[in-house]
């Protein structure tokens, strides 16, 4: 009896004790990252192997389209991209910096991370190898989407992909009211009730807990006239804006929005939209080649979507960034690759293809106008990206996400009032910033 | 009497009717989903519609097969080790009244600590032993909830099997092990037939560990189903195939075997 | 061939004592019953030959070998145990051809020997069922196969016929005493049946509280056992014991039951004991006993009497029964020289009078 | 004989390896985390911090919140299952017709990552696209399956759904190995089908619903993937689970030292329920 029971505690104590011995390894990612070179320029014959972790999403396809054409410039690179879903990817990409082995080379990292990656000493830095590469035209990008790659004053990315939100709405049910494109939080709530019908709802909303309710409602936020951070840094979400920016979103919620809809998500607004369901939703920016593309989701809908600015002009701003690991086998090549595909030519092949758009010069050039997609929708892009700012700043952004993520939740189940939750939220960012 | 025995068979029937039917109309509907376009999808009242072929053109480009293969690998692996050093373990544990009966179930409370809290000793254990290109860290994980589910399975049917029969196979001139494996194995073979499906299933729906501890680019199964729910929306027909192709050969295999599992469990298991 | 010795055997688990220093030779090619009431150590005993139980202190030897060390295969050795413990896997023909397994015998040759001893059994027709398709009596067949397959040096037999019942149990003792007799290897039989024990053996060993009660021929413990417990554990119906005094060749117990006892020395205090063959009745209106209950089982018959408080048995010839109906009064007496007597102290056998 | 012991730690020589190294490392080494600051974006080793990650968490009423969600959802789910398992169970047993293929039929949900399980459900419980909010509205129901209120029953349906399965294998396997008798002679005696079952069928039944019972409960209480692919704890907290709040806690927010700690807190409730329940079973059935 007692005879097992010892010779469990006897492994068990063994185990612990190989624990503390291998303990010195917790922890290490990025210890015995080679040196960078820093530079910029990679020679067309460096060769080498540039392992990408990348999330399964279209933009991600058309840049292994694109590794071909990059071969041709670099033939001795070879380029293994490893995709997966956004939360599979996150996971897997933590753990790969657990270890002293370089598993990928070139990564791309989401916004929300940016910060503890690099305070973790994750990422290398990137200022050198910018601004001594050729004809690169930094200057040219996005300036919300550069400010994301900057901690503390130096860029550790480049950017991927932006995934700012607007307002995406069905242009021929606008035109059948007779309503225009909502410029107040106010016309937005007003319109969005008048599109609803006994068998259509006037806007598809997202308010699954977490991270999906603060991206939609941020931009409700920003409408109404507040911020979620003020200019110090401080967080500022128990305003009276903040206060009018939820009132609106649980009204719109509750009178505008599909039956039995709280736990929904991009995935369900999406199809709600796209299957006629919805009139409208706030979303990613690039989802309107995919709602008015006649072999998709939306069918003989398509053809009949458009994208605005938030009423207020600013909105939420998500994006991706090339990023090389600290402990990148082959950091060159990699800075190679993520320069060219991100360099302003290979940019217009990419925003042709269907990417999304990182460079204002891109979204002017005469081929990408005529590629299709139509000069309204990038000249809403070029709106929407010009005044634009992501959810979270600095250390433990996850966290403080999930936290009002969590909190704005609360509030729409009426299980919180609106001043509870917000007072929450500020107190929970709070304490997370400390 | 009679008509008490009529009106009981007649729910009983009932019973099983909504049940099959409870059970079967999920299914039912990811089979349909798997061949309907992106739109067709939006239409949950949709069942006749001509079936598109391309989810699943799709998912055997994603290498869900293959994925399916490495899973069938990883599962078989863990299972074989598992029956083996389980059964042997299980009969310690019955035949010489090892350990005390909190003990039979102190073996499975371990299997509540979260995936999310032992998989990083695990990584960092692969990369410590430098295994972490290999499956050994997966087939690892694994074993932790799979070996004690087994032994703990197996340890009951150990209990229905006459001691007599041991000893008399070391009086007939085997050693101890020899009597095991030859006259004591062989009657506990359905046990182990069942618990051995069942660390199957363990192991096949596992994503977590999966996910974290499997060589970069060779995804287990629920990781590529999984992979279906992007950031850009959940790939619903190509997921459904996926889920078919996971399912179908599982539920093919314990047709044939599930008459064996049940009277295998009958055996034991179920005793302590 | 084999003599198997046990030299102050000892077995503990923990403080409890299950056999307590045994001394017991099993003389070669003898069958051996060791007998008693359960929980006197017999079956711990012939488990400690077996190997299936530690030895915790003394010595066992086959053939002047110590084997208390060895694994039961290694003390060349065949057992049948009470359930048979076929294997339920394996054919009769497999069953009884496993021992060989053991020795790397060919599997043809090991089946055709097995064949051999499936038809000198009776069994050749059913070599190839499985045990659950047999009865008690040809599983237990099957059991003995197995053990007499490998030739052994000592066969061990652990309660083999208590699962059978009693009509085969008395045929199947005749004929496995014919295979030992036959074989002429050594046997150890434990059984709790004392006229199993009497049949079969050639040497008796009963056992008490994991001690040797008595052992030696059958005969000799049932004309002579030596203490009130052997006497009444052997021998049926049981043997009739009482306290009391002898005086004037008369018995007398405190209650007032009387039994005549011939020429018998005087005893202040004693047991005396008196198989029910040995007591006869004379009907008499003035006896001290009264005819309670009596059972016919042929040619004779049992009676139960009461005797003040004291209950007893008498065998009679049923002839006689016809004098003796239930209520009639009979004188008692014990048959000269059948009277047993034990000291009322210690309950040993008092030196023969 | 010495060989028995070393027969004994021989045999279980390989399982305790294997656990060693495949539970006790971990564990141990989970549990020196949880001793610790560490945190996954942490450099070098992580400071030892005592008991503090088991106060914090100790006295955080979100774990707590997410320990009565799982504990509700538990018992929801398993008692369900017990109930359906055995009903099924016991129709199952008296049938005849195609067996095997209902049996088989009925086992298939366990063979699906939950995960899958999870998002098919997420659909097909979907207002405006399942198949299932369909077909209540034409019987004028409408339910937020994932409202509040709702959500952590609909997840233990779902639960329910996979699940019930391994009930039904578990106590069909039970039912057919009771022994006949006591149930004839109950039939003898003129009882009831409901009095047999109920003092006859289901004191025999006892250990084997016992088994089944904790197998599952232990297992629900693992209850994660469903969370991830429908609620993600919401509406509110009202979902959250402790697996969800672990994982957050040491994945999300890096902050593995504290999710190690919310685990042991975890064991050592499931532990001394366990012995609880166990005492108690022993001293209802002598054995």
């Amino acid at each position: 009896m007692s005879t097992r029971r010892r010779g469990l505690l006897a492994s068990m104590g063994l185990a612990a004790a190989l624990a503390l011995t291998i303990s010195g390894c917790a922890g290490s990612g990025g210890v015995d990252a080679p040196d960078s070179s820093g530079l910029g320029d990679i020679p067309a014959d460096t060769e080498g192997t540039v392992r990408i972790l990348m999330e399964s999403v279209p933009d991600t396809d058309i840049v292994v389209d694109l590794v071909a054409s990059f071969n041709e410039t670099y033939p001795g690179i070879e380029v293994e991209i490893e995709t997966l879903a956004f939360d599979q990817m996150r996971d897997k990409l933590i753990a790969s910096f657990q270890s002293s082995e370089p598993a990928y080379d070139l990564i791309v990292v989401d916004n929300p991370w940016m910060d503890d990656f690099v305070d973790a000493g994750f990422l290398e830095p990137l200022d050198a190898r910018i601004d001594s590469t050729t004809d690169y035209q930094p200057e040219d990008f996005f300036q919300p989407l550069v400010d994301i790659t900057e901690v503390e004053g130096v860029r550790y990315g480049v950017p991927f992909y932006n995934y700012a939100l607007g307002y995406l709405y069905r242009t021929d049910l606008y035109d059948e009211a007779g309503m225009a494109v909502p410029n107040t939080l106010d016309e937005l709530v007003a319109n969005v009730q008048q599109l609803t019908t006994s068998d259509r709802a006037g806007i598809a909303m997202q308010p699954q807990r977490g991270y999906k309710i603060f991206e939609e409602w941020a931009n409700w936020l920003f409408a109404a006239g507040g911020s979620i951070y003020d200019e110090t840094g401080n967080p500022t979400l128990d305003t009276p804006e903040a206060a009018a920016a939820l009132d609106a979103y649980i009204e719109a919620f509750t009178t505008a929005a599909p039956a039995n809809s709280s736990n929904w998500a991009f995935d369900e607004a999406f199809r709600s939209v796209s299957s006629g369901q919805s009139a409208s939703m706030i979303s990613y920016n690039w989802n309107l080649p995919g709602l008015n593309d006649p072999d998709g989701a939306s069918g003989e809908l398509a053809g009949s979507f458009a994208l605005a600015p938030m009423p207020g002009g600013k909105q939420v701003l998500g994006s991706w960034s090339w990023a090389i690991p600290a402990n990148s086998a082959a950091s060159d090549a990699a800075w190679a690759f993520a320069a060219w595909i991100t360099s302003p030519a290979v940019d217009v092949e990419r925003v042709v293809a269907g990417g999304a758009a990182i460079r204002e010069s891109t979204l002017s050039n005469p081929t990408v106008l005529e590629s299709g997609f139509g000069e309204d929708y990038y000249a809403a892009i070029i709106a929407i990206l010009s005044d634009a700012a992501p959810l979270s700043q600095g250390l433990g952004g996850e966290e403080m996400i999930q936290a009002v993520g969590t909190e704005l939740s609360e509030a729409v189940a009426g299980t919180k009032t609106v001043e509870e939750a917000l007072a929450d939220a500020q107190a929970a960012v709070e304490r997370i910033q400390r | 009497m009679t008509r008490r025995t009529n009106l009981w068979s007649v729910a009983r029937a009932l019973l099983l009717w909504v049940a099959a039917l409870t059970v079967t109309l999920p299914l039912l509907w990811v089979a349909l989903a798997s061949f309907k376009s992106p739109a067709q999808l939006n239409d949950p009242g949709l069942v006749l519609f001509a079936p598109n072929l391309d989810n699943w053109a799709r998912v055997l480009e994603a290498g869900v097969l293959d994925a399916a293969g490495r899973s069938a690998m990883v599962a078989t692996i863990t299972v074989a080790i598992s029956v083996v050093a389980g059964s042997m373990g299980a009969y310690a544990i019955s035949a010489y009244k090892t350990g005390g009966s909190a003990t039979r179930f102190g073996i499975l409370a371990a299997q509540v600590l979260p995936p999310a809290v032992l998989v990083f000793p695990f990584l960092t254990m692969a990369y410590a032993l430098r295994l972490d290109t290999t499956y050994i860290p997966v087939i690892f994980a694994h074993l932790s909830f799979v070996l004690p589910v087994i032994t703990w399975f197996l340890i009951g049917f150990f209990d229905a099997v006459p001691r007599s029969l041991e000893e008399q196979a070391r009086v007939d001139g085997f050693s101890r092990f020899a009597a095991f494996r030859m006259v004591v194995l062989p009657q506990v073979l359905p046990g182990i037939g069942a618990a051995a499906i069942f660390g199957f299933t363990l192991s096949w729906n596992d994503m977590f560990y999966g996910l974290i501890l499997a060589p970069t680019q060779e995804t287990i199964l629920p990781v590529a189903i999984a992979a279906f729910n992007t950031f850009r929306g959940v790939e619903l027909g190509a997921m459904s195939a996926a889920i078919i192709i996971a399912v179908v050969p599982v539920v093919i295999a314990s047709f044939f075997i599930q008459r064996r599992l049940v009277q295998g469990i009958s055996g034991g298991a179920v005793k302590f | 061939m084999a003599e198997v010795r046990f030299n102050k055997v000892r077995k503990k688990y923990g403080s409890t004592v299950i056999v307590d220093d045994v001394d017991i030779v099993f003389p070669d090619g003898s069958l051996t019953v060791l007998v008693g009431p359960s929980g006197c150590g017999k079956s711990t005993s012939l488990r400690m030959l077996a190997g299936l139980e530690e030895i915790s202190g003394g010595e066992i030897m086959i053939d002047g070998r110590v084997i208390n060390g060895l694994e039961p295969r290694d003390r060349d050795i065949a057992m049948v145990f009470q359930n048979y413990a076929l294997y339920p896997h394996l054919t009769v023909l497999e069953n009884i051809a496993f021992p060989l397994r053991a020795t790397k015998t060919r599997r043809a040759d090991a089946l055709r020997r097995a064949q051999d001893v499936a038809d000198s059994l009776g069994l050749g027709a059913l070599t190839s069922r499985k045990p659950k398709d047999l009865s008690g009596g040809q599983q237990q067949r099957v059991a003995i196969g197995r053990a007499i397959i490998r030739q052994p040096a000592v066969f061990l037999f652990d309660e083999p016929l208590s699962n059978l019942d009693a009509k085969l149990r008395v045929e199947t003792r005749f004929e496995l005493l014919q295979i030992q007799r036959r074989l002429g290897i050594t046997a150890v039989y434990v059984t709790h049946d004392q006229e199993e024990a009497m049949t079969m053996s050639d040497r008796m060993v009963v056992m008490r509280d994991g001690r040797v009660a008595q052992s030696g021929r059958p005969d000799e413990i049932y004309a002579r056992p030596n203490s009130v417990f052997v006497a009444t554990f052997v021998g049926s119906p049981k043997m009739n014991i009482l306290s009391g005094t002898i005086a004037d060749g008369a018995f007398t117990s405190p209650s007032g039951s009387r039994i005549a006892v011939g020429s018998t020395p005087a005893h202040d205090a004693v047991i005396l004991g008196v198989r029910p063959d040995d007591l006869t009745l004379s009907p008499s209106p003035t006896g001290t006993a009264k005819v309670a209950l009596v059972e016919l089982l042929g040619p004779r018959a049992i009676v139960h009497l009461d005797a003040s408080d004291d209950r007893l048995t008498s065998v009679v010839d049923a002839a006689a029964l016809a004098d003796l109906p239930v209520g009639a009064l009979v004188d008692l007496s014990v048959r000269p020289g059948a009277l047993h007597l034990f000291d009322p102290a210690s309950e040993n056998r008092l030196i023969e009078v | 004989m010495t060989s028995t012991m070393s027969f004994r730690w021989a045999m279980l020589a390989p399982v305790l390896t294997i656990t060693g190294v495949a539970v006790g490392f971990p564990l141990g080494y989970a549990l020196y985390l949880s001793l610790t600051d560490y945190r996954l974006t942490s450099r070098g080793a992580p400071n030892f911090i005592g008991l503090e990650n088991y106060l914090f968490v100790l006295t955080d009423p979100r774990m707590w919140n997410a320990f009565s969600n799982t504990l509700a959802y538990v018992i929801v789910a398993v008692a369900l299952q017990t109930v359906l398992g055995l009903t099924i169970a016991l129709a199952l047993q008296k049938q005849k017709w195609i067996r095997d293929l209902t049996r088989a039929m009925l086992l298939a949900p366990m063979f699906i990552t939950p995960i899958a399980v999870g998002l098919t459900f997420r659909f097909l419980l979907n207002d405006q696209l399942g198949a299932i909010p369909a077909a209540l509205r034409s019987i004028g129901i409408s339910i937020d399956f994932f409202g509040p209120g709702n959500a952590l029953m609909t997840l233990a349906l779902i639960d329910v759904w996979q699940w019930t399965p391994f009930m039904v294998l578990l106590l069909l396997a039970g039912l057919e190995s009771i022994p006949r008798q006591p149930i004839e002679a109950a039939k003898v005696d003129g009882a009831s089908a409901w009095y047999t079952f109920r003092r006859v069928v289901l004191p025999l039944l006892t250990p084997v619903l016992t088994v089944a019972v904790l197998l599952r409960s232990l297992d629900a209480l693992k209850v994660f993937e469903y969370v991830y692919a429908t609620t993600r704890g919401g509406p509110g907290i009202e979902t959250e689970t402790i697996q969800y709040f672990t994982y957050q806690t040491g994945i999300q927010f890096f902050r593995l030292g504290e999710a190690s700690a919310v685990a042991f807190v975890l064991l050592a409730i499931v532990m001394t329920l366990i012995v609880i329940l166990f005492r108690r079973l022993q001293r209802s059935a002598p054995r």
